[in-house]
């Protein structure tokens, strides 16, 4: 089997005494979706954090196509090519849908140190920008501030910068939040896509989407991994059914 | 006779449109479905209600009463509950303080709500920033029961929740619909929400376009309306 | 061509051609006057590029102000006495020579000051602003060599090759090319790559480093650069009024700053203008017709934030809106 | 054509009142003598250097003044007189004297009819050695209080128990009390002006601290006494002037003054009245276009001082007599301060050799 | 002796530090916990202060004075919360910095032009003047040892409002999210309305005792504002006991530089110049312990949100 993306050792965060992520251990190999759930406040937006550098783990190791990243802040990791939507989005407020994706372009492009060249004239920048809010069918909002669009379309725009940024790794922190039922449909098939472009981890408790694209799935419940295998062994789990899924699947 | 009633109800956002003419109603002891794709208005139409984005024409009607216009501090205290969507819980609030700050009425009570939702009893003495995603939608449910109103509205009040938690949410709502609370309810799940509801309304670009029981929103229906 | 457009070059020739027919008319006082308005107004655009463009609402620009305008006070006061400044460095009376300094003492302090505050934000970052300026304010009251609270007064404008600086069109019409030269960086700036990314700091600093852009550098160079036009105003307002003192470095001239900013529209690539012309005009014109014109000017402020939303442009052109 | 006089004064804020004093003396001495010629245009400068310097351009290039006058503070006016008597306008100080003005840089442009900064401390200091053997002195840390502090030690003899620099715009001074009552001194000096002053005097008052205190006449004047109080009472202060100086313009003016504006003049009142009168008599004699002769007639000092004698010396400056006042109390209840002693006569200030004029 | 002053010095840092808690008082609570910036605090202080000398001169009593001065701030607190400042809490900052820049204007124009231009007398009530032995026989002021006392009491009642009332989390509530305190059904508009004036009676209290002390005068609040915002903001914004516990480090290193540094650069250089460049530094200290604090704690020492 190829190398993983993404390798996760015995990484650890506490609160006070809470202890958010209580050693957790993960691999994400190319190709992948590997899905992780578990239960409200289990740590999962905690270990996103850590592995995009929003939080600073207490201990443990991060390992990003084969080099440690513990030491860099976030912006460098995300420069490595990892790609990060927010649970709760958060966007530039101001700009239209299409200056938030094209910030992203920015980005990837290398520095934002220029200072002469207007970026609205800068086919480089609109368009490619322009093909992701078609991707993610925002097109026809491409002007609308962010603010102004609705929640489902905000989250559909966290989508879409990700993309633009063409990423190495995703790290999405439930991507279906706020999505409509055709919104979800959609969505799950446009990330089944989507691991061909880079593997995927993927925080979610829209259980039809994890089930129907996950190839492995890890259960985070109090920090810790109880279980982690394919989408059947989990299902079939009587732990993670009584710490998770309740009657359901 | 309705508790809460909408007729044409139109709403702007400075100069852009959002409601054509919404019309809903919600009667006594109810539970009531609002349904329809992103960006289709739900959301306005519940702010719209509260007071919170001002309409600009229709009526509104709650317990016979016109709030149209009203202050929205003034047509909460009449009895309307809100969970709002993206759970604006007061992040420099504690638990605890969220939920007593702005409590009325006796029904329900913190133990009550804690009971409902253990996790909170948890993490009482947490500013609400610090909390998860899912333990911040469980405060905002619990801070509109605290409010004890007549009418409880819920947008999106799983969103992020785990299944086991929106199991128990939804069996809440069983048992306050069988306590004879109304209840507006905005979610996207459509298998856990239909067994409940009463009634649906769908919005399509601002206006009802369907209403009707759950049975007669049919699968061709759903998917005309809800692309399903 | 878009009604702000318009607007803008409406003021900009306003700007420019009120001293011209006060020059030919034979009232250089108004030529001084509108020269004021228009290094008011670089001071501000400098600081409009910190905070309307990166929200880095510093209270501690009177600092950067005080500081070109010192380094001019200091170099011409060397040169008039023919004492060096240090070793033999002397001072100089050319002002492209003060100008370069002034911009570079003012650039290499906001580097440090910039680097510790930027670790704050919001309120704290106003306040910690503001400490770095009340430092060196009270630093320059009880300093002596150069005046303390008395402040330096120069003996004459300093020289630019081929001008008559002492006369009041030739310095204004410098002042205003300055300023103009300032408004276009400001304008390319804005919509550069670094612009975008610097507005976006503004709106949501976690987004932006979300997708690898380190907002910290970003600001770090804006506030930089927003501290070297300021401190070029300072300069050529030492000149104007032939002093320094420590009242440029005063936190009520950090307020004042932003208050014109405001006035005019936060952000806005004019809005320091409108905000310095109409601060200094109705200055002028209360202060000759009543004892109580502060009285008066404060009630014109709270009547423009209460109903001209984004200040005077806002109130001429409406929202802006970003592309 | 009428004699054109600008008078830049602090007339808004925290400073208000001298400049207030100073403006109704100046226009009430100007309506007395019944000039028809003398057009005033009176501004106010918030006490803000760059607007003093504004309003100076105006008045120079815009109104055309012949002279001006009218700045209260010392950095104001060194922020304006400079340019203003470079442009060969003629300008009168009615207060502030910064020592930069009276020597090496002196202009026969500008007069000054108040004081040399330094003149109220030396009296103090020379008064002192009367009395006392260890003083306690103390200014805020800026160049007119360490002016201050110079004056006073240029004469006094005796030992220092102490030397302090306050903040500027300092308002508790409870831990230099402290430090005055642990210094074992016989006296304290201090030249707080302003609010500073009168917070300094009633704390001192109230911290019972009983070594007395002596100061130069600004901190008593008859603007500041009503709000320190009766803890003025007593107080030993330097000034040229005085309310109850014998001689008849004095008389005249304080009459004049109480009648029309219902209150006791202060210092800044008496030092513009005469500033007014100055001007009127070199009127009288000498044509204001004509600057030479003009300067001239301002030079004679020929008018009647509500101070007595009164001359310039080669660098404009007053020679004056410096008198000791006490703070008393009078029949109905009104601070105010009357004469005990004269400290210094026809005095003139330490900077006036290093003047080439 | 050294040591009798030091301790002395010591004891006048935390009474200047009680000082000016209290006149940050009122700012914490509009400031702080309501989150609005209103640089027309030294008004309502210096408002305060004339009310009360105005009064008291009319009637005799320091302690009449102090009533009016509680309610003459307390009644333009409110009146400008419901002309002005209502307008503005979905506003951005910056146009309460403007907005409240020119009621600074507005108000000590409006000031002059009731009172005159020349400063008022007011003086420390009988009852309370005079000296406390001190255990260990040092002796202190009794005016100002009720300072500290009425300090500490405000501050304690502060505490218990904002953090253990149902009010102070409504007024903590409101700062974060208007809106959403509203849908709940609590009338924010009144409520601030009364929480501003109460802001603005506390600074006119703080006028009116620390008035006693000083000049009153037009003016005399804008020092106190810069001060207060200093203390507020080393203490972390929205915290009663960081604003104390602010207040009093910035009033003991004031009074301990003052103090000190002069005697501590005597050490190395001559005396006339230890004293002035002493003085100097002295100014600047708390400004350069207000940079350290904040650059080493971005928040200030205890935020009560970080
Ligand atoms: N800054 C903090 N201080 C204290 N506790 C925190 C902090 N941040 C998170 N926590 C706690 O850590 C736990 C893990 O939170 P996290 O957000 O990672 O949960 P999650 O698994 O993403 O949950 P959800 O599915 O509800 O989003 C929660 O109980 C939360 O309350
Ligand atoms: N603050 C706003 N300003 C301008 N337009 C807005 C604003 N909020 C919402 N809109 C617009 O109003 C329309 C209706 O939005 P609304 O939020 O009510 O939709 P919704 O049905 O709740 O969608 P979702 O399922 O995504 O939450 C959308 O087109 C949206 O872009
Ligand atoms: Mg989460
Ligand atoms: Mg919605």
């Amino acid at each position: 089997m190829s190398e993983p993306v993404l390798e996760i050792h015995d990484l650890r965060k506490s609160f006070g005494a809470l202890k958010a992520t209580d050693g957790v251990s993960l691999e994400l190999r190319p190709g992948q979706i590997h899905a992780l759930i578990g239960p409200n406040g289990a740590g999962k937006s905690t270990l996103i954090h850590q592995i995009a550098g929003s939080l600073k783990a207490d201990s443990g190791t991060i390992r990003f196509l084969g080099r440690d990243i513990g030491g860099l802040d976030m912006a460098a990791r995300a420069r490595l090519g990892l790609a990060r939507s927010f649970q709760i989005s958060s966007l530039a407020q101001e700009f239209s849908a299409l200056r938030n994706v094209m910030l992203a372009v920015q980005a990837r492009q290398g520095s934002s140190f220029r200072f002469f060249r207007q970026v609205t004239d800068d086919k480089t920048l609109t368009e490619p920008a322009m093909a992701m809010l078609e991707r993610v069918g925002l097109a026809t909002r491409a002007h609308v501030p962010a603010a102004e669009l609705s929640h489902g379309e905000r989250r559909q725009l966290e989508i879409a910068i990700a993309l633009a940024l063409s990423p190495r790794a995703f790290l999405f922190d439930e991507p279906m939040a706020g999505m409509g039922p055709e919104g979800s449909k959609r969505l799950t098939s446009f990330l089944d896509e989507l691991r061909h472009q880079a593997p995927m981890l993927l925080v979610e408790h829209d259980m039809d989407a994890v089930f129907a694209l996950a190839d492995r799935v890890s259960v985070l419940v109090y920090g810790r991994i109880i279980a982690s295998g394919t989408v059947d062994e989990i299902r079939s789990d009587p732990d993670v059914r009584r710490a998770y899924l309740g009657e359901t699947a | 006779m309705s508790l809460l009633a909408l007729k044409g109800l139109e709403t702007f956002y400075g100069a852009s449109q959002a409601l054509f003419g919404v019309d809903l109603d919600v009667r006594e002891g109810e539970v009531v479905a609002l349904m329809g794709r992103n960006g289709m208005g739900k959301t306005t139409t519940i702010n719209s209600i509260l007071g919170l984005v001002r309409p600009r024409s229709g009526a509104i009607t709650f317990a016979g009463k016109s709030i149209f216009g009203l202050r929205s501090h003034r047509i909460a205290r009449l009895g309307l509950g809100l969970v709002p969507e993206g759970r604006r819980c007061f992040p420099n609030l504690t638990v605890m303080e969220n939920l007593v700050a702005t409590a009325r009425g006796t029904e329900w009570t913190l133990e009550k709500v804690v009971a409902l939702f253990p996790r909170l009893g948890e993490r009482r003495d947490q500013y609400a920033n610090t909390l998860s995603g899912g333990e911040q939608q469980m405060l905002a449910i619990g801070r509109a029961l605290m409010t004890n109103p007549r009418l409880l509205i819920l947008d999106e009040a799983t969103e992020g929740l785990a299944p086991v938690i929106r199991q128990d949410i939804w069996s809440a709502i069983r048992t306050l619909k069988a306590a004879g609370q109304s209840i507006l309810v905005v979610d996207k799940t459509l298998s856990e929400l239909l067994p409940v509801a009463d009634r649906c309304f769908v919005l399509e670009k601002g206006v009802t376009v369907f209403t009707g029981s759950p049975a007669t929103l049919t699968p061709a229906l759903q998917d005309r309306y809800l692309g399903i | 061509m878009s009604r702000e457009t318009t607007v803008n070059l409406l003021l900009a020739l306003l700007l420019l051609g009120a001293p011209l027919v006060a020059a030919g008319m034979g009232e250089p006082f108004y030529v001084t006057l509108a020269t004021r308005v228009v290094v008011l107004a670089l001071a501000a655009v400098g600081l409009n590029l910190a905070l309307g463009l990166g929200g880095l609402l510093s209270f501690g620009h009177a600092a950067f102000f005080g500081l070109g305008g010192y380094v001019a006070g200091i170099l011409a006061t060397h040169a008039f006495n023919a004492e060096p400044l240090f070793a033999d460095i002397p001072g100089t009376t050319s002002m492209p020579l003060i100008w370069m300094t002034a911009v570079a003492v003012a650039g290499l302090v906001a580097l440090p000051i910039g680097a510790i505050s930027l670790r704050t934000s919001g309120v704290y970052f106003i306040m910690i602003t503001l400490a770095f300026a009340q430092m060196i304010y009270y630093f320059a009251i009880s300093w002596p060599a150069y005046g303390g609270e008395d402040g330096l007064s120069l003996s004459m404008r300093n020289a630019f090759p081929g001008v008559n600086t002492a006369k009041p069109l030739p310095y204004f019409l410098i002042c205003y090319a300055a300023l103009m030269g300032a408004l276009l960086l400001f304008r390319i700036i804005e919509g550069s790559r670094f612009g975008s990314a610097l507005q976006a700091a503004r709106q949501n600093g976690t987004r932006l480093a979300a997708v690898g852009i380190a907002p910290f550098s970003i600001r770090l160079v804006a506030f930089a650069a927003s501290a070297m036009i300021t401190g070029f105003a300072g300069a050529l307002y030492a000149d104007l009024n032939r002093f320094v003192g420590p009242s440029m470095l005063s936190w009520h001239m950090s307020g004042e700053l932003i208050v014109l900013i405001i006035l005019g529209g936060k952000g806005r690539l004019f809005g320091p203008v409108a905000g310095a012309m109409i601060f200094v005009f109705f200055e002028y014109v209360l202060g000759g017709i009543t004892e109580r014109w502060q009285f008066f000017l404060g009630l014109i402020l709270l009547g423009i934030v209460l109903f001209a939303r984004g200040g005077l442009l806002g109130l001429l052109c409406g929202k802006p809106r970003h592309v | 054509e009428p004699v054109k006089i600008g008078v830049i004064t602090t007339l808004s804020g925290g400073g208000a009142g001298l400049g207030i004093d100073m403006r109704d003396a100046f226009t009430l001495a100007m309506k007395q003598s019944g000039n028809k010629d003398v057009e005033l245009v009176i501004e106010d400068d918030a006490q803000k250097p760059e607007l003093a310097v504004q309003i100076a351009e105006k008045m120079i290039q815009g109104d055309k003044v012949d002279l001006m006058t009218g700045i209260i503070w010392s950095n104001l006016a060194m922020a304006v007189v400079p340019n203003t008597v470079a442009q060969d306008v003629i300008y009168l100080s009615p207060n502030a004297g910064p020592s930069a003005l009276a020597g090496a840089n002196c202009n026969p442009n500008y007069f000054n009819v108040a004081y040399q900064n330094d003149n109220f401390h030396e009296a103090m200091g020379q008064y002192a050695n009367k009395d006392y053997k260890n003083a306690f002195i103390l200014a805020p840390n800026y160049p007119a209080g360490k002016d201050a502090l110079t004056g006073f030690k240029r004469y006094y003899k005796g030992a220092l128990a102490g030397e302090i620099y306050t903040q500027v715009g300092q308002t508790d001074y409870a831990a230099e009390i402290a430090q005055i009552r642990a210094s074992g001194a016989d006296s304290v000096y201090f030249f707080l002006p302003g609010g500073m002053g009168i917070a300094f005097m009633k704390q001192y008052a109230q911290s019972g601290v009983g070594i007395p205190v002596t100061g130069p006449g600004f901190s008593f004047s008859q603007d500041v006494l009503p709000a320190i109080g009766d803890a003025a009472i007593g107080v030993k202060n330097s000034a040229t002037w005085s309310k109850d100086l014998d001689n008849e313009a004095n008389k005249k003016f304080v009459d004049a003054f109480k009648a029309e504006y219902k209150r006791l003049p202060s210092i800044y009142a008496a030092q513009s009245w005469d500033t007014a009168n100055l001007i009127l008599a070199a009127l009288s004699k000498a044509d204001v276009k004509d600057k030479d002769a003009f300067r001239a007639a301002l030079k004679a000092a020929d008018f009647k001082s509500v101070r007595g004698e009164f001359a310039f010396n080669n660098n404009n400056h007053p020679i004056q007599n410096v008198y000791i006042r006490e703070v008393v109390k009078e029949d109905d209840g009104v601070l105010t301060n009357k004469i005990i002693a004269t400290a210094f006569e026809h005095h003139k200030d330490a900077y006036a050799e290093k003047c080439a004029m | 002796m050294f040591t009798t002053l030091l301790i002395e010095q010591l004891l006048n840092g935390l009474q200047l530090g009680v000082m000016l808690f209290l006149m940050a008082a009122g700012l914490t609570l509009i400031f702080g916990v309501m989150g609005l910036i209103n640089l027309a605090h030294g008004s309502l202080y210096m408002i305060g202060a004339f009310a009360c000398a105005t009064v008291a001169a009319a009637t005799g009593s320091f302690w009449i004075g102090l009533i009016a001065s509680l309610a003459a701030a307390a009644g333009v607190g409110a009146i400008i919360e419901v002309a002005v400042i209502r307008r503005l809490y979905d506003r951005d900052h910056l146009d309460q910095v403007l907005a409240t820049f020119a009621l600074i204007l507005i108000l000590s124009e409006g000031a002059r032009w009731l009172f005159g231009s020349f400063p008022l007398y007011l003086d420390i009530p009988p009852q309370l003047q005079g000296a406390v032995a001190l255990p260990g026989g040092g002796q202190y002021q009794l005016y100002r040892l009720a300072i500290i006392g009425v300090g500490v009491v405000v501050a304690a009642g502060l505490y218990l409002l904002i953090s253990r009332t149902r009010l102070g989390m409504r007024i903590r509530a409101g700062e974060s999210d208007r809106e959403m305190i509203g849908a709940l059904g609590v009338d924010i508009g009144t409520l601030y309305t009364v929480v501003f004036a109460l802001g603005a009676a506390l600074a006119g209290l703080a006028g009116a005792l620390v008035g006693a002390l000083q000049s009153v005068q037009v003016g005399m609040g804008e020092p106190v504002l810069i001060l207060a915002f200093v203390v507020i903001v080393i203490g972390g914004i929205g915290s009663i006991k960081g604003a104390l516990v602010g207040a009093v480090i910035v009033g003991v290193v004031d009074t301990m530089g003052r103090f000190l540094l002069p005697s501590l650069l005597a050490l190395t250089m001559p005396a006339s110049q230890a004293t002035t460049i002493g003085a100097a530094l002295a100014s600047m200290l708390i400004y350069v312990v207000m940079a350290l604090i904040l650059a080493f704690r971005p928040s200030g020492l205890f935020s009560a949100h970080s």
